[in-house]
């Protein structure tokens, strides 16, 4: 079947801004729209710029926005999508070119919430694993699957009006880590996360989580970060 | 194996925090306006609104049990309608909803106002604005 | 070099975002509706005369007031919800079932009160 | 030259092999990790199944058998010494990764969760053992997340996404990288002490293939070019269990919960090929098995793929079958729970790509390109060796999929890569910065960055007359066909010559693009090259190669010959031409023997 792509077009180094140009090309309806890009860069505009690597929604490189939405470009299909397509780069961030933006101050949200494992205290003596049991293991299975494609945080109204806000993509690392049994440092985690830039700048839109391709409920996460916070609770 | 429960006090969870403190408040002040609204529609029916008022001027009332709210209408006896008890309760829905409403102004300017200096100044706007509507509002309650 | 970050508000709207977006910008706008509007009216009744006058003849009028018992019920109704499930993270998985019945109550609510209001204004 | 950098060691790559040599080396040596991809975004992050230990969480386990099964699954070719090496390490490394947070699955007692995988034994009884620790279907993922994560602890210097263009030595000694910042297309140089490649593979020479777009070979092909052999090229690993054409992997992880193939007579093939093990023997064994129900015509609907079946009654009726139990004795059962909570992330691949429900319905596989045995030669410190008596290169190590260490040898088992990479991995930079401890800088030569400019220089200035998506499409297809899962004389000489005169036809490739900034176009033209001289490698060694063994099997010699070939392919450019050489397999412990599961 034809389908007709509109695609957000910007070269940093011939135009002020960007605009759209419509590509119409043949596609099978369980073509990936990644598939689509890949080949009109290959037949019919080379210098089409875009992420990708995995090819199946598993490294997080190539989230945009398709029919106004952010997806993964390889986790949609054009049976999902339908035969009219436009896409766009993520909002929210800068511009490097056409799809391409600059994911760095995506990156330094996320390392703002302290995004790794702190347990100082002694290694169990035998030298052997931290126990866990398995339903305080699922207290954060959640949260472990993200692939920081910034999808969710790209798409939230808050982020949008100020890129101060950590984000939703950094919030899930954080609850990743808050509600890990082993994990030690949820206290500053929450401090963290409990100023004017945190929380406290989510309103629950929802976005984030209709956005997140591997399906992670964020505002719940966001939610118990919240209520960790207020009870301090972290059960 | 036994798994241990772990809590954070306060202070460690950064509970101190003011955007982690309104937080809270702006959920546990809507349950108050609720509460709050509640006993002033429940009054107005006890007090004789079905006969003598319309739907508006019940919704006026419960929004705020002010007397010069039900003066336009059919009510024949207003003294329990300006009594101290619904003074009070006027006067506490006009705190915690100017409080609520003028943080809820704080959040939308922070969402847009990302420098300390420019958050900074909203605070310190909002306060002023809140005692202004907080002092006017009082003054009309009591002397009305 | 590159675009630099601007999200429009156009772009913003643009946005297909699922209930909850819409939700969300309609408690954003009731909100300030009502904060606004309360502040106006108690400056009117402390200032009175004509200009208080003035100010309070506004909210006579009966589109004014279809907007603004959009304003209060809509973010009442709406606030409890985010109240509840804020309270109870577990209940975010069925916001999208919270924000139906959320319409379910309000539509009939706001639809009665319409009513009433053009009744009142264009009836007497 | 206004970019240039100097740092003790410098890794290549961020997969796991590449931070946990950034994680190991940073602690004594100024250390810079540059990865043409932000780290997240490695392959690593795709491996699904599981990184095996003999932990014996569930079960008696050892790391003897491990050493054994992993010596049998390399079809004997893999070097026995670096194999028990990796098997005593495997305990102390699961555990390390656990300490630094890894949120394993867990056993009912808290300790690290195992589960079964292909090839994987307890030597005494034959039967598959649960040595493989995992956290759900995402094991690589969290693996990679959590060497990132602890990285940034850390305070490891990324180069996120700068391309490695070129290798530089001098005096025969390791002396940085030049790479290109993808961001502005400049030139940087990396000078340093030691240099640690640790690219990924190159499964993107096939058509159907489980890898990303990135991996191209970069590392292999950057070495190739200045006169490093590789080894083993001729053995690449064809997964039994990719999604019908796109290739996405399904793990192996699926039968190890009890799943089975079937094929278009709706029967279990399985037990015909390996009666004991059954569905879960290696993957050459498997792969193979469904290439041969296929052509004898027993494909779905006589067509080239059959299926795999997880539905719990089917699951819970083999399982009946093969007498098979819980750690407690009871029969083995499944419901629908557990194949939502054991492998969801193949539920939601099956359900997006195929509009398949696995609990309901079965899966539509066939074999796909996965993994790169062969690669660049080192021993098991990961210091790269250049010849059959194991010279050291001074200065230049490799780690994970790109070497070749080779403790995979014709055959990987499952489970045995995640754990390379961080075994190798960590040896690597704790070598690499040992090593620049005592080493000085060498003297940088004037112009480093002379050969990279002129790659590109090459590329934008083509004729034209070429497209590089059609070349690459080309040799995807022709390296699948001919020198995929079965091959023969003919059809690789056949290959050989169109690889040769694609590598031609590329000389012809014009890049459109004429911008610096994100170039991506530039940038998978120069990877074409890098797939072409990789597929001549591969191509090359395994027509050289005429045996059958591992992961490479020919129709025209289907047995193995340890007589002849009981030996690794070294293969090596000189004077523009591949040449081919020989190196002994160590062998300590186990005697080659017949191979059954
Ligand atoms: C779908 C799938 C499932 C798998 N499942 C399992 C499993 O269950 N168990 C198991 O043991 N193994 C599994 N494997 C294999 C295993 O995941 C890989 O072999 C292993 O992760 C490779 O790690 P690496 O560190 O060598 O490479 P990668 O993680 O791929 O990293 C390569 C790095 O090199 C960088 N790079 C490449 N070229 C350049 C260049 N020119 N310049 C700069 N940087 C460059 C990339 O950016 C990347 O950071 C699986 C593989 C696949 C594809
Ligand atoms: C029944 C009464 C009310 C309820 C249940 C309620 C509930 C809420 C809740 C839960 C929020 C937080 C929203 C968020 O963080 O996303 C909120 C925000 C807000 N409220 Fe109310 N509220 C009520 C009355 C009022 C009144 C009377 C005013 C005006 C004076 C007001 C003004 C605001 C404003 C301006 C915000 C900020 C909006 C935003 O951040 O988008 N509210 N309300
Ligand atoms: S939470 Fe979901 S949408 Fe956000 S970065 Fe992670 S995977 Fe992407
Ligand atoms: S979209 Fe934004 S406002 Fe909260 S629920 Fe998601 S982070
Ligand atoms: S290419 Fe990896 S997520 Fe799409």
């Amino acid at each position: 079947m034809e389908v007709t792509v509109k695609i957000f077009r910007y070269n940093p180094e011939k135009d002020q801004r960007g605009n759209y140009v419509t590509y119409k090309v043949e596609a099978h309806e369980n073509d990936r729209v990644l598939d689509v890009l890949e080949y009109i860069k290959g037949k019919e505009d080379g210098t089409l710029s875009f992420r990708r690597s995995c090819a199946h929604g598993i490294c997080g490189s190539d989230a945009m926005r398709i029919n106004g939405r952010n997806m993964l470009a390889c986790k949609v299909l054009i049976r999902d999508v339908g035969t009219n397509i436009t896409v766009e780069p993520l909002l929210g961030l800068k511009i490097s070119k056409d799809l391409i933006v600059d994911m760095e101050p995506f990156f330094d949200n996320y390392k703002k919430v302290l995004p790794y494992f702190i347990n100082d205290s002694p290694l169990p003596e035998d030298g052997r694993e931290r126990l866990q049991s398995p339903e305080e293991r699922a207290r954060f299975d959640e949260t472990t699957k993200c692939i920081l494609c910034a999808a969710c945080t790209t798409s939230c109204p808050s982020y949008w009006a100020n890129g101060e806000y950590y984000g939703p993509a950094a919030i899930v690392t954080a609850h990743r880590f808050i509600f890990d049994s082993r994990d030690e440092a949820a206290g500053e985690r929450l401090q963290i996360l409990a100023e004017t830039d945190g929380v406290a700048r989510c309103h629950t839109a929802y976005n984030c989580t209709e956005a997140c391709p591997r399906e992670i409920k964020i505002t719940r996460a966001i939610g118990e970060v919240k209520m960790a916070m207020t009870t301090g609770k972290l059960d | 194996m036994t798994t241990k429960s772990r809590r954070l006090s306060i202070k460690d969870r950064g509970l101190t925090n003011f955007e982690a403190v309104m937080w809270i408040f702006t959920r546990l002040s809507a349950l108050a306006i609720y509460g709050l609204i509640l006993a002033g529609l429940i009054g107005a029916l006890v007090m004789g609104a079905r006969n003598n008022m319309n739907f508006a001027d019940v919704m006026r009332w419960a929004f705020m049990p002010n007397v010069t709210h039900v003066q336009s209408t059919d009510l024949q006896d207003l003294d329990p309608w300006a009594s101290p008890f619904w003074k009070l309760t006027a006067s506490a829905l006009l705190l915690v909803a100017a409080a609520h409403g003028i943080h809820g102004l704080v959040v939308i300017a922070d969402d847009y106002i990302a420098s300390k200096s420019g958050r900074n100044f909203i605070r310190l706007l909002s306060i002023v604005f809140l005692l202004a509507m907080s002092g006017m509002g009082l003054w009309l309650i009591w002397t009305s | 070099m590159g675009l630099k970050r601007d999200v429009s508000l156009s772009a913003g709207l643009r946005y297909k975002g699922p209930a909850g977006y819409l939700t969300f910008i309609l408690h954003r706008i009731g909100g300030l509706g009502m904060g606004v509007f309360i502040a106006v009216h108690i400056l009117a009744a402390f200032i009175g005369g004509r200009t208080g006058g003035f100010l309070n003849g506004i909210y006579e009028n009966w589109a004014f007031q279809i907007f603004i018992f959009f304003c209060v019920l809509f973010h009442a109704i709406n606030g409890l919800r985010i109240t509840i499930l804020d309270l109870w993270p577990k209940l975010q998985d069925y916001q999208t079932e919270a924000i139906w019945v959320e319409w379910a109550v309000f539509i009939p609510l706001y639809a009665v009160s319409v009513y009433v209001i053009l009744s009142t204004a264009l009836g007497g | 030259m206004a970019n240039v950098h100097q740092f003790d060691v410098v890794v290549v790559g961020a997969g796991g092999a590449g931070l946990m040599a950034g994680l190991y080396a940073s602690r004594t040596a100024k250390t810079a990790v540059i990865s043409k991809l932000y780290p997240t975004r490695s392959h690593t992050g795709a491996a699904q199944g599981g990184i095996s230990a003999a932990l014996g969480n569930y079960e008696e386990d050892k790391p003897e058998w491990h050493m054994y099964d992993t010596v049998k699954g390399s079809d004997y070719l893999g070097d026995q010494d670096a194999i028990e090496f990796m098997c005593n390490e495997a305990i102390d490394a699961v555990l390390e990764l656990e300490h630094m947070g890894l949120p394993f699955d867990r056993t009912p007692e808290g300790k690290i969760s195992q589960r079964p995988f292909g090839g994987h034994t307890n030597n005494e009884t034959g039967k598959p053992v649960r040595r493989a620790a995992h956290a759900a279907d995402r094991t690589g993922h969290m693996i990679l997340q959590t060497l990132y994560q602890q990285c940034l602890k850390n305070k490891v210097n990324f180069f996120d996404e700068y391309q490695v263009l070129d290798f530089i030595m001098v005096n025969g000694r390791a002396a940085g990288v030049v790479a290109v910042e993808l961001a502005t297309g400049e030139l940087h140089t990396i000078h340093a002490k030691a240099v640690v490649f640790a690219t990924g593979g190159h499964g993107r020479i096939f058509e159907v293939t489980s890898n990303a777009y990135a991996y191209t070979g970069d590392g292999a092909a950057i070495l190739l070019r200045r006169g490093i052999p590789l080894e083993d090229m001729e053995f690449f690993q064809f997964h039994p269990t990719g999604i019908y054409k796109l290739g996405i992997l399904i793990t192996e992880g699926v039968r190890g919960e009890g799943g089975v193939l079937l094929n278009g007579n709706g029967e279990r093939f399985m037990p015909k090929y390996a009666p004991t093990v059954k569905d879960l023997a290696s993957r050459d064994v498997v792969s193979r098995a469904i290439y041969t129900e296929i052509k004898e015509g027993r494909g779905i609907n006589g067509s080239n793929y059959v299926y795999l079946d997880i539905r719990p009654e089917s699951v819970n009726k083999y399982a009946a079958v093969d007498g098979r139990t819980n750690p407690d004795g009871s029969p083995y059962t499944i419901t629908a729970d557990t194949v939502l909570k054991k492998i969801p992330d193949i539920v939601d691949f099956c359900r997006v790509y195929l509009g398949v429900d696995p609990v309901t319905q079965v899966m539509p596989i066939q074999p796909t390109a996965h993994y790169t045995m062969g690669g660049i030669p080192t021993n098991k410190y990961g210091e790269v060796v250049i010849d059959d008596r194991n010279t050291i290169f001074p200065g230049l190590y490799a780690a994970g999929e790109c070497a070749c260490v080779s403790v995979h040898g014709a055959n990987r088992l499952g489970t045995n890569s995640l754990l390379d990479i961080v075994v190798f991995g960590k040896h690597a930079g704790l070598k690499a910065a040992e090593y620049a401890q005592s080493a000085d800088f060498e003297t940088l030569p004037g112009e480093v960055e002379a050969d990279a400019r002129s790659a590109f220089e090459a590329l934008r200035n083509g004729s034209k007359k070429e497209n590089a998506f059609d070349l690459s499409n080309e040799l995807k297809k022709v390296m699948f066909d001919d020198v995929g899962i079965y091959r023969s004389e003919k059809g690789m000489a056949e290959a050989l010559d169109k690889v040769r005169e694609l590598k031609e036809r590329f000389k012809d490739v014009g890049v459109t693009d004429t911008g610096k900034i994100f170039n991506t176009e530039l940038l998978n033209a120069w990877e074409l090259g890098n797939l072409l001289d990789i597929a001549e490698t591969v191509a090359m060694s395994a027509l050289n190669r005429k045996e059958s063994r591992g992961g490479h099997s020919r129709e025209d010699y289907p047995e193995r010959d340890d007589g002849s070939w009981l030996k690794h392919t070294l293969i090596a450019q000189k004077d523009g031409k591949l040449e081919i050489s020989y190196k002994p397999v160590v062998i300590t412990k186990h005697q080659p023997k017949a191979r059954v599961y």
